[in-house]
């Protein structure tokens, strides 16, 4: 057990530390929160930043035009990142994160040199489309059908929470290919250009009164052959594997900025008096129990990943990645209604930072696999509990 | 940085767990819980035994016997005692090893007391640390028949196998008791004391999530495995996350060893312990509530630990008074406090 | 002893559901809902037919055109209130209605204010109920335009459909403002003011507990109804327990309208209320997140009103306050507390 | 809604009154907890004493040798027993709540002369044989075994949380009559006398090291037919239909009693300071909304009982019970655990009567149906969700 950083490891958090230094008070002023365009002009302006440093695609391989980071280099990235107050990787999340690691790992040579480097340098902007109306924690049931023509795919079907759709130049599209097969079998994995005829996106407005999600309706959309990741009737797999891209740096950042909420929420409660109650005060040191046991789970998570790796494994930290989750969901939930009960009457202002904060934490308990659905991944995979009925 | 335990500590640990499996088996466990009260007298052949082992001793040099380890290792083979249950003032008797005769090797007895409350196993100890004031004094005991007594009314421990005594007053501080400990004090070693005791309860919390995952698996009821039932699996679920959060917690801590990090890790360790013990009682339904399953022994030692060294809302002051020394406190690693902050145009 | 409601009161609650879901159907809080901000004007004829139907009139004595009926009525009336998500400052002009002029006809609309703090509806408010004194004064606000304006923000509240103003300072007592209510004063409207927002919360907990059945019931996942579930049954479950805890809470202080079953009421409505949307939510997975679903409204307006006339801290010393009178003043009946209890050889 | 009493039931409280009044002072000393015949004999006195006073039997119908009592006047005579801190039920509880009113509704006319006088009269106590080591939750599973042979069934097997079983003189035994029956159908209700050869009586050592509750083994004890209450067969309906027995007010005195421990925390709390920490004191307070809840919920329950006989109805307050029951348990257990919290490290004190409480706590989300049971009742027959799997 060992929470020192090696001496190569603290070299690259200086240079980075140097960089954003130099760099961050240079970004032009963020965009509105509503105007998408502006929003993805911005996110790929960092990106393009990241590029030219040699900070892009961090723990994507080297031969994919990564960086081939260590998981716990990456994890330094985002402890320092988000400390700095730099952007978040916003509109590419999607293309950094899981449809540009696919491809890097399931595409032939010449789709890795389509796709990967435009994702890179903050030119292209992917989107996902897995879940539908109709599955939701039952991703496998979903519907839409790619039916061949050809040499192209004619798709059929609806997806839903996609976000960024509207600034989208290209979506990574879960279909069914083989009706006749059983549920996880029949999928293929394709990647779909959003200005494609056929393709409408529909802004989904959410509670918090938010449109970064949309619904992608697919009417008859040709998709080439050439376009497909994987083989055939391979695509629940080829989305599996990208999955496991996460190299239990998944809420790293994240993590780290609700420490810093939290010192912000102690602060204001000493300027208004709530700290003064026992019970709230007591209430915000629990919660600093909590995210400082988060961040040491995701330290362990990495040290996991990266053993594996050194030990010619996946990087894929167990399932340490469900434990994580529902922990920190919870949380952060529990966080934002600390914060609603220290600005008392205040919480009900929507333009207040916090509120809408505890709006899109409602979010954290569903999204990516619900609580319920990551403690049967817990009990059923973790804890070898004999599968439900 | 690696929070995993590495080949050696693994193996430290694991020879603990074999170590206890043939010394301290469930059936003296039993024996100790079944036997009327009171309870059997202190088994010093076995303190002795965990004195060969080097629990007391671990963290001394090798030049005065010790194994030269440092609280990491400790932590992990406390947390076999707290699996195992094992009775006894563990932590005291690990904190006084190099400093009070006998300690080291298990000859002695050592217990503590930091303030006015619950004492354990206080007739059976040669010797009483006591670390409520800046340096460590040690009372001389032997086994309460020494000239320097410190005066405890028995209480009927509500955790079977660990005798209580109820002390309302602690001795002022007499320099020429003063135990020979270096500069951190009787601060430090409250430190290492609650993080023992939080490891113990790591422990116990592992142990009950294994009770509670091995019943759900082998309990037919309804024709089918309890463990198919998703009310069960799910309470399994948030018992596991329970332990998880509570080991890295206590894992990191033993390495910062930082006010903020002890702190947490004793909140969780002792909440892992006894919502988790809670858990496994009410997984195993009317056996839990039976004297003969091992579940409400871990339940009432955590009730035990959970009142040791340092409580929950002791802890959430530590943890709140952290808060607000600055923006970037909340932070765990300590780093960051270094960075000058003024730079960032975005905040 | 009859805690049911009686016919009568059950065909009043009845008759409310019904003329809600003519006048108020979900298309029109729709409508409100998802209008552009800032939010549609005040539909002054929807409190009109309020006014006709005697919701707030309920109370008066049949002489002063009202009903003559009392708070256990107006809890179920208002517990469809809540239900339907029915807006505007239904329990300020309520507890106008016969003191404001035009309150008990739905032609006048009253707000109310009892410390600093957000103030509902208050441009499209006639006069505003301060309740921040021993008696009870009024402001005739004239919609915002009156000559006793009320300053305050407008903030862009969370709820859609309940402006909101943020209102720093209240006037001071002005005695020829007085509002000609008998002895009781303002702490009996504070009162009768917790008591018919807990009843709306109890009605928002029963609707979304009903909707999260209904989805349960309804939606497929992995083949088969999500209500198979157990995990889904349970938090079902939980959610009826919360609820019904509640209605005995609030129908109990409408009768008793003692300061402990009043504080007992809010605190338990609205732990139900926020708590049954947080489930309920939940419960919906995506759907539960968008805009167009309608759980949503009922956690924001079940946040709104947890924060109005006594939140959880306040209500939570009262009731302890309750508890330090004596040995059997934790026994909710009043009667108790006549008995002598030295004959008690027992204790 | 109304909670004012009728001029009756305030006459029946008004006597009552009195006449705790006047017997309470006179009662003997409590025996020691851990001596069952000793406990048995008080037990019995009181009962007597209730029975010379004409409360023996309050809620029995009049038939059945009781008083037949509305719901409403059973209700204030738990309150008023607690309240005066008059004893307990006790070692008659199976008798008098539970196998005699099984009896009276099941049993023959010699049956019913038989047995329900002395249960009355508090003469002869009853224990209960229903849960098996391998029947908890799933009591229909039972395999305690009976077999025809002449005029007697043999019956084989083990029972398990039968309590007062050492001093008890007949137990209520639900035991498998037809092997090859489903579940709930082979299953027939014996009268067993406790003193038959082959009966064998194992205290049963608690975690709170109470012995109320014992083992009971059986091997080959003859129990006559003429023992059988109801149809051979019959037994699973027939004990449900005791069950409903039970008209909203099963625990109503255990809640006056935790009212008036929440009453002696506060007191406690603030002679030893703890009064002082916000926090706890507005737990306090939460719990005493919690009890005045459950009080009320009560009161609803025995509302809707009495409305039912009123109306013809069988008293049973529909399903009120469960919502209770787990509300209840959880209650009693935060009452405890809040105490634990007052008392500091006393709380480790096992003599410490809170102790002993908090201890027995822990059995009231298991015993008489787990929360989780109480669950799948609520969300299955009163809220119609389909029939999990």
């Amino acid at each position: 057990m060992d929470l020192t950083y090696s001496p190569e490891e603290e070299d690259f958090r200086r240079c980075l530390r140097a960089w954003l230094r130099r760099t961050l008070p240079k970004l032009p002023p963020k965009p509105p929160p509503s105007d998408w365009p502006a929003r993805r002009a911005y996110d790929c302006a960092w990106q393009r930043a990241l590029y030219d440093a040699g900070y892009a695609g961090l723990h994507w391989p080297v031969d994919a035009g990564g960086q081939g980071a260590t998981p716990t280099q990456h994890l330094i990235f985002l402890e320092e990142t988000e400390l700095a107050g730099a952007p978040y990787v916003g509109a590419n999340f999607v293309g950094l994160l899981h449809a540009g690691p696919t491809i890097a790992t399931e595409g032939t040579a010449g789709q890795r040199a389509r796709w990967l480097p435009p994702i890179l340098r903050g030119e292209e902007v992917w989107c996902q489309g897995f879940s539908e109306p109709e599955a939701g924690s039952d991703l496998a049931s979903l519907r839409t059908r790619a039916v061949r023509d050809g040499d192209a795919y004619v798709v059929t079907g609806s997806k839903i929470w996609t976000s960024h759709a509207q600034v989208a130049d290209w979506c990574e599209l879960l279909v069914r290919t083989d009706p006749a097969a059983p549920r996880h079998r029949g999928l293929s994995w394709l990647a779909l250009p959003m200005d494609a005829p056929g393709v409408t996106v529909r802004p989904l407005r959410t509670l918090a009164g938010s449109t970064e999600f949309a619904e992608v309706f697919l009417d008859d959309v040709r998709i080439p052959l050439a376009h497909r990741i994987g083989a055939e009737n391979d695509g629940w797999r080829v989305t599996m594997v990208t999955l496991s891209f996460e190299r239990g740096t998944a809420f790293a950042g994240e993590v780290v900025a609700c420490c810093r909420t939290l010192a912000r929420l102690a602060a204001v409660a000493k300027e208004n008096g709530r700290w003064e109650d026992t019970a709230l005060r007591r209430r915000l040191g629990r919660l600093n129990a909590d995210f400082t046991a988060l961040w040491r789970l995701v330290q362990a998570n990495v040290s996991e990943a990266e053993s594996s790796l050194r030990t010619g494994g996946d990087g894929v930290p167990g399932l340490g990645g469900s434990v994580f989750k529902l922990h920190y969901s919870q949380a952060r939930q529990e966080l934002y209604d600390t914060a609603a009960d220290i600005l008392g009457p205040h919480c009900l202002d929507a333009d207040h930072e916090w509120t809408a904060e505890r709006l899109s934490s409602l979010s954290y308990t569903i999204a990516a696999g619900t609580s319920q659905i990551q403690r049967n991944i817990i009990a059923e995979r973790i804890l070898g509990l004999p599968k439900g009925r | 940085m690696d929070l995993r335990p590495d080949d050696d500590q693994r193996a430290l640990k694991a020879g603990m767990r074999e170590l206890l499996q043939a010394r301290f088996p469930r059936e003296r466990l039993r024996e100790a819980a079944d036997a009327d009260r009171p309870g059997p007298a202190f088994d010093r052949a076995l303190w002795r035994a965990l004195g060969e082992a080097g629990l007391f001793s671990l963290r001394l040099p090798e030049k005065d016997g010790g194994a030269g380890l440092g609280l990491p290792e400790a932590v992990l083979v406390f947390e076999e005692a707290g699996r195992a249950l094992l009775p006894g003032p563990l932590v005291a008797t690990h904190l006084a090893a190099g400093h009070v005769p006998g300690a080291a090797e298990g000859a002695a007895v050592v217990t503590a007391v930091d303030r006015p409350g619950m004492v354990e196993h206080l007739d059976a100890s040669d010797a009483v640390l006591l670390l409520n004031h800046p340096s460590v004094h040690v009372l001389s005991t032997a086994g309460g028949t020494g000239r320097e007594k410190l005066p405890g009314r028995p209480v009927r421990s509500v955790d079977p196998t660990t005798p209580l005594y109820d002390v309302r007053q602690l001795p002022p501080a007499v320099t020429d008791h003063a135990m020979q400990v270096a500069a951190p004090g009787a601060d430090r070693l409250r430190r290492e004391a609650a993080l023992l005791t939080a490891a113990q309860q790591l422990g116990s919390a592992s142990r009950t999530l294994e009770m509670a995952v091995d019943h759900a698996r082998t309990r037919i009821q309804f024709g089918r495995p309890i463990g198919t039932f998703q009310a069960v699996q799910h309470l399994c679920a948030q018992m596991l996350v329970r332990a998880e959060i509570a080991r890295s917690s206590v894992h990191a801590a033993s390495l910062t060893m930082t006010a903020c990090d002890i702190s947490a890790a004793k909140l969780l360790a002792d909440d892992a312990a006894v919502r988790n013990a809670r858990d496994c009682l009410q997984l195993h339904g009317g056996l839990g509530f039976s004297w003969d399953m091992d579940v409400h022994l871990h339940l009432k030692r955590s009730w035990l630990r959970l009142e040791q060294w340092q409580g929950a809302y002791e802890a959430e002051e530590v943890l709140a008074a952290a808060l607000s020394n600055g923006p970037t406190e909340g932070v765990p690693d300590h780093r960051f406090r270094e960075m000058d902050w003024t730079f960032n145009g975005v905040e």
